[in-house]
């Protein structure tokens, strides 16, 4: 397993989305029993752009349209995927998962459990996540919590490119389901707004990022901002911004919410003694109670001040630009949240 | 059936109504997305499916609903707003997200509900025919006057919802009409490579109720088709699904590039485009001439400017009512 | 609104089961827009008894069996809901929400905000929840933080007959959606083995339980036991253990998920300063985690040790009565979790 | 196509043991549950869906099927486990939920699965049909022998993963055959209350496949359809949507009062106990007489008792092996 981390990644820039491709062109390059199906992802190239090209490339048997039936395919893929193929199949938006989600954590994340270890089911389930573009309440969502909650898949979230290219190959190669939620604002499709910080340099060559090691972003010393996905690039800014001020900040990017890497969070706390955790999710019942609950109930005495959250309240997601910006985590939050830990 | 005179003109006043509230919402959203196409740029942000050229669905079956009448439509629901009458200003300001919106802006244009005229829709696939079978129930369980109609496009039919709904109204002989929309695209993907059949009305049989087809965009097939559906509905004589064949004369959502079009294609649809094939008609059947079809057009238009107007020059409502509503 | 507590109930003992049919039964009584519909609720009366009666009581038409059809009659239900009735709807086990979510979450849930609140969906989910009797990892979980991270519906989870009757008479008059999680070992069904102490004095006039206000089931000062369902009594047995040891223990009943009773868990914890959440939903990203993140972000300082979970473990539950009663929470190990609290 | 006799005796002995497995598991399962009925009691504990009376359909199947095709059953998985040659030691210790079980005591009743001859089983209604295609496909990829067979219940075919997964596999024109087991009841709800046909494989016409009807629980009616529909699939012409008209003998599961049958019924079924029938056939056929059916019977008892025998002498995994296998 080659680990290559962004530093040394040479210069070549590449969004998300392309990213997502590369990885993926180039395991099936490598494996025939890797394919993909989904909902526009063939001529087409994926509805944001994770699948362009592989259907000139690899042709409509192993990039495959399907029906707008996610229980029937995403069923199949379950059963493909037993059967000795590396299916990697698209739900389009993340909150469509209710009239798929049988074949999602009751087949796809148990088979395995069922069968003592014996039937490997692996698959990438990929799906787009988030906000902030007006899309409505069922357009929007980023539902971390609801798929981490559920045992048997392993759920990873990328920031940034170098991140979704090595965490789609490990995905593939992964003898368990892996649920890969990418952001559509990091996709680096104009269309829907481009956070520059995710479209970073990427290596051409294959190589895999550890599914359930959280990276630090950014080293400090005074602060611990955890966030995962778009929410690292609101840590990111809010760190600048505390930096001017004189407050050095930690950056936590879990990278993956299934295994959930708590050590690195614990000991970036245990370092700094303030956490503030970042989360586009709803904020209740979610990532966010449970990264505040990981560090207290191992060690309440590094904790300096309350740990506070700044996540998506726990409303449906408005359309109305004005009440989806105010609703959203952004960097003046984080600010003000730590700003408000250290006035009590 | 065949509609009245009145109902023609209905028809044609709808139609256009709607279309020139399309082609104004059109140039309108993309506002603020040039030169760099932006989703969330712009006073209309977000996705916008156009519904042009699948009028004629909207009006030949909502020219037998009253407002009593319950419709559910889909992502693509503007046409069969105007129809069933929604309230044009409330239902535009919702689309620009003002607090004169049907909502106050926390719906969007995918999200239209009006209870004045039981209108709504959902944006998830094939979810749009639970709801129209329960809403049937509901008249049924309270012997109140009234159908539903569920719309739904030629690719909710291959979704689980579409046959769990059909087999639930007719085992329980719901007042309930299942009108598909087939424009022959789910965004990319063409019927024939998603679907087993030829014509979804075929399906009915495996639902025991009638399966009934309307060829080529007619106005007026759409409206004996759905007339004799929703009489039959009325009558308790257990639902109906029709299938129209229409046309998506834009892209599936505004900046899709619709390189997947066969070549020709779109040009072809616009050569047939539903609105200009029917002013035809009425005028050849002389029920309209050039002075009378000006002063209708000018009358739709004069509607959709008002409401475009009223929603410009609405609010926003304050960012924290985003809170409210959650419940009752 | 009639509140009723435990106390002046009266000597009339009821199952949770028979409760909650005595309330839809009142309620039907009352009003003529309620009705039920699900697989089995008819002349079976419920695989878990809570609709016994009603059949033979109001007839066929009020009470509707149903196809295996869970996203057409749920969503029915939706729409049967926003057109003047009431309907009371069973999902028979929880685990198969996979089936149905989007009906539930995307449309019963959503559509009251959609629509600027003009839209009303009153209408009640009721499903059963929890294992412990060997039904295997598709027909034995809580899902509570599955159902409880989403916004817009109510969810409120019983753990005795007098809760269950008012909540549920409470639920049904609620004009938003209701989530009602009965838990199958509480029902007082034989066939699933009985808690005692679910089946308690309940008065046979109708009455509500005021839905978002956490009970306090037994009053302590040295240690604060928070959960839910059959979790309580799980609690107030480890509550005697701990007496017998002269530790005075605090027990939380939360009743509702949403809305989540917070001050109650924080005012008795501020008073004990000790707190353990038991819950038999799976550990990680669920309903432990927000309640440890509830207090912890609120004050710091009145823990005097680190919050600890007794929680099932994120793994599937499996078949063997060996292995699923291991993992599950009981008595024992609340009282383990107590004493290592004071080891540390 | 008509069964060769060594298919009949094949088909026989496989239903003679699904049936002797049965009435054993049965009587185990009641111990410790009497006389209060507690699921939680007893050396076999949780839900108890046995399959007596279904056996043709699974031999019928099965006959045409080799260890590598791909079954995927339901909640009521015994007798197709059997036909399909699912290890029995290991598919009754995994009943027992013993560590020599198939998964270790992890699954359980609703959840065999026996990778070694391609069987696998889901507890949620119509959720056999989507892995069902998956596989087909997966087969048809990879340019592999083999079909896929889908077993689901009639009341199954209410659930929108039916019609989603015959859409599917028509239009990729997948190997794999649907075999609907019309028993005539979902728990308590009879078909003709929850379907609006009066037999599913009318609904065929809906996916474009081909749709038999198998009447009378007959067992060389399953075989011959069956084989039909295998042998399309193997050649590549698609799926076949097979309903079979069979029997519950027993109630849905362990515990059920079966109150909801009306008066009659089960006598009548148990009247027409499928294996007494076909043990007449095979008599007045020439392919058995007395003494070789005691044989028959013995050695397929024999072949049970083993694997009860071998499940109860098995152990239990420590506890703590719950913590393993959910990552391979
Ligand atoms: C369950 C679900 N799957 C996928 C989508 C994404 N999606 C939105 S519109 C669309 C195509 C719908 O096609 P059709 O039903 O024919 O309606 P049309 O857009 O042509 O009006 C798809 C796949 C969705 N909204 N819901
Ligand atoms: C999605 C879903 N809904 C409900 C159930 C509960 N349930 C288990 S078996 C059953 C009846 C199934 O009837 P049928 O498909 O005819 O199979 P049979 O039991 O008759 O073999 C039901 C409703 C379930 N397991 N999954
Ligand atoms: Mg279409
Ligand atoms: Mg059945």
């Amino acid at each position: 397993m080659t680990n290559t981390t962004a530093t040394d990644s040479g210069s070549r820039k590449l969004t998300i989305a392309r990213a997502m491709a590369e990885a993926t062109a180039q395991e099936m390059r490598a494996d025939p029993s890797v394919f993909v199906m989904g909902e526009d992802v063939g001529p087409l190239g994926g509805v944001f752009g994770n699948t362009r090209g592989l259907y000139d490339e690899f042709g409509g048997e192993r990039v495959r349209d399907t029906p707008i039936s996610e229980t029937a395919f995403i069923g199949a893929a379950v059963g493909a995927a037993s059967d000795g193929m590396r299916p990697i199949v698209e739900l389009m938006f993340v909150d469509f998962f209710g009239v798929c989600m049988d074949a999602i954590y009751n087949m796809m994340a148990k088979n395995t459990y069922f069968s003592g270890g014996k039937v490997k089911v692996p698959m990438v389930l990929m799906t787009s996540t988030g906000g902030g573009y007006s899309d409505g309440g069922q357009h929007s969502q980023c539902l971390y919590g609801t798929f981490a909650h559920l045992p048997g898949m392993k759920v990873v979230v990328p920031s940034n490119a170098h991140d979704a290219k090595g965490l789609m190959t490990a995905a593939i190669r992964d003898d368990n389901p892996v649920v890969f939620m990418y952001h559509k604002s990091l996709q680096g499709m104009g269309w829907l707004g481009t956070e520059k910080g995710a479209t970073v340099a990427t290596p051409e060559q294959s190589y895999t990022v550890e599914i359930g090691k959280a990276a630090v972003a950014k080293i400090g010393q005074d602060v611990t901002l955890v966030s995962l996905g778009a929410g690292v690039h609101h840590c990111l800014r809010a760190a600048k911004a505390l930096g001017e001020e004189g407050v050095d900040a930690e950056v936590v990017d879990l990278r993956s919410l299934v295994p959930l890497d708590r050590e690195t969070v614990r000991a970036s706390v245990a370092k700094t003694g303030r956490l503030i955790v970042v989360d586009e999710d709803y904020h209740s019942f979610g990532v966010s109670g449970e990264i505040i609950a990981s560090v207290a109930e191992h060690d309440l005495a590094c904790l300096k001040a309350a740990p506070r959250r700044v996540a998506y309240p726990d409303i449906p997601i408005p359309f109305a630009p004005t009440m989806e910006q105010w609703a959203l985590p952004n960097a003046d939050k984080i600010v003000d949240a730590f700003h408000q830990m250290m006035s009590q | 059936m065949q509609p009245t005179n009145d109902q023609r003109l209905w028809m044609y006043r709808q139609m256009v109504t709607s279309r020139h509230l399309e082609e104004r919402i059109e140039a309108l959203y993309m506002e603020g997305k040039t030169p760099v196409f932006n989703m969330a740029k712009g006073p209309i942000p977000g996705e916008m499916h156009l519904s042009n050229g699948q009028e004629p669905c909207a009006v030949g079956v909502c020219a037998h609903l009253d407002a009593e009448d319950v419709v559910v439509a889909t992502h693509r629901p503007h046409h069969i707003a105007v129809a069933k009458g929604v309230d044009l200003n409330a239902m535009v300001a919702e689309i620009f997200g003002k607090a004169s919106g049907l909502s106050g802006g926390r719906g969007g244009h995918m999200h239209i509900f009006d209870a004045d005229v039981n209108f709504s829709c959902s944006g998830i696939i094939g979810e749009s025919l639970g709801p129209a079978a329960g809403a049937a129930l509901s008249r049924k369980m309270q012997g109140k006057p009234g159908v539903a109609v569920a719309f739904l496009g030629e690719g909710a039919a291959n979704q689980g919802a579409f046959h769990e709904a059909l087999n639930l109204a007719a085992v329980w002989k719901l007042p309930v009409v299942f009108v598909i929309e087939d424009n022959a695209w789910g965004i990319s993907v063409a019927k024939q490579a998603s679907t087993a059949v030829p014509r979804n009305d075929l399906r009915a049989s495996a639902y025991n109720m009638p399966g009934v087809h309307v060829a080529d965009n007619d106005v007026e097939g759409v409206f004996t088709a759905a007339g004799e559906a929703i009489a039959r509905a009325r009558e308790g004589e257990g639902p109906t699904l029709i299938e129209i064949e229409t046309s998506r004369l834009a892209g599936h959502f505004m900046g899709d590039g619709e390189d997947y079009r066969p070549e020709g294609e779109k040009e072809g649809l616009q050569q047939r485009d539903p609105i200009p094939r029917y002013r035809q008609m009425l005028i050849e059947a002389g029920l309209l001439d050039e002075a009378a079809d000006t002063e209708l057009v000018g009358e739709a238009r004069e509607r959709v400017e008002a409401a475009i107007r009223f929603a410009q020059q609405s609010d926003f409502l304050p960012p924290e009512a985003a809170l409210e509503t959650v419940f009752v």
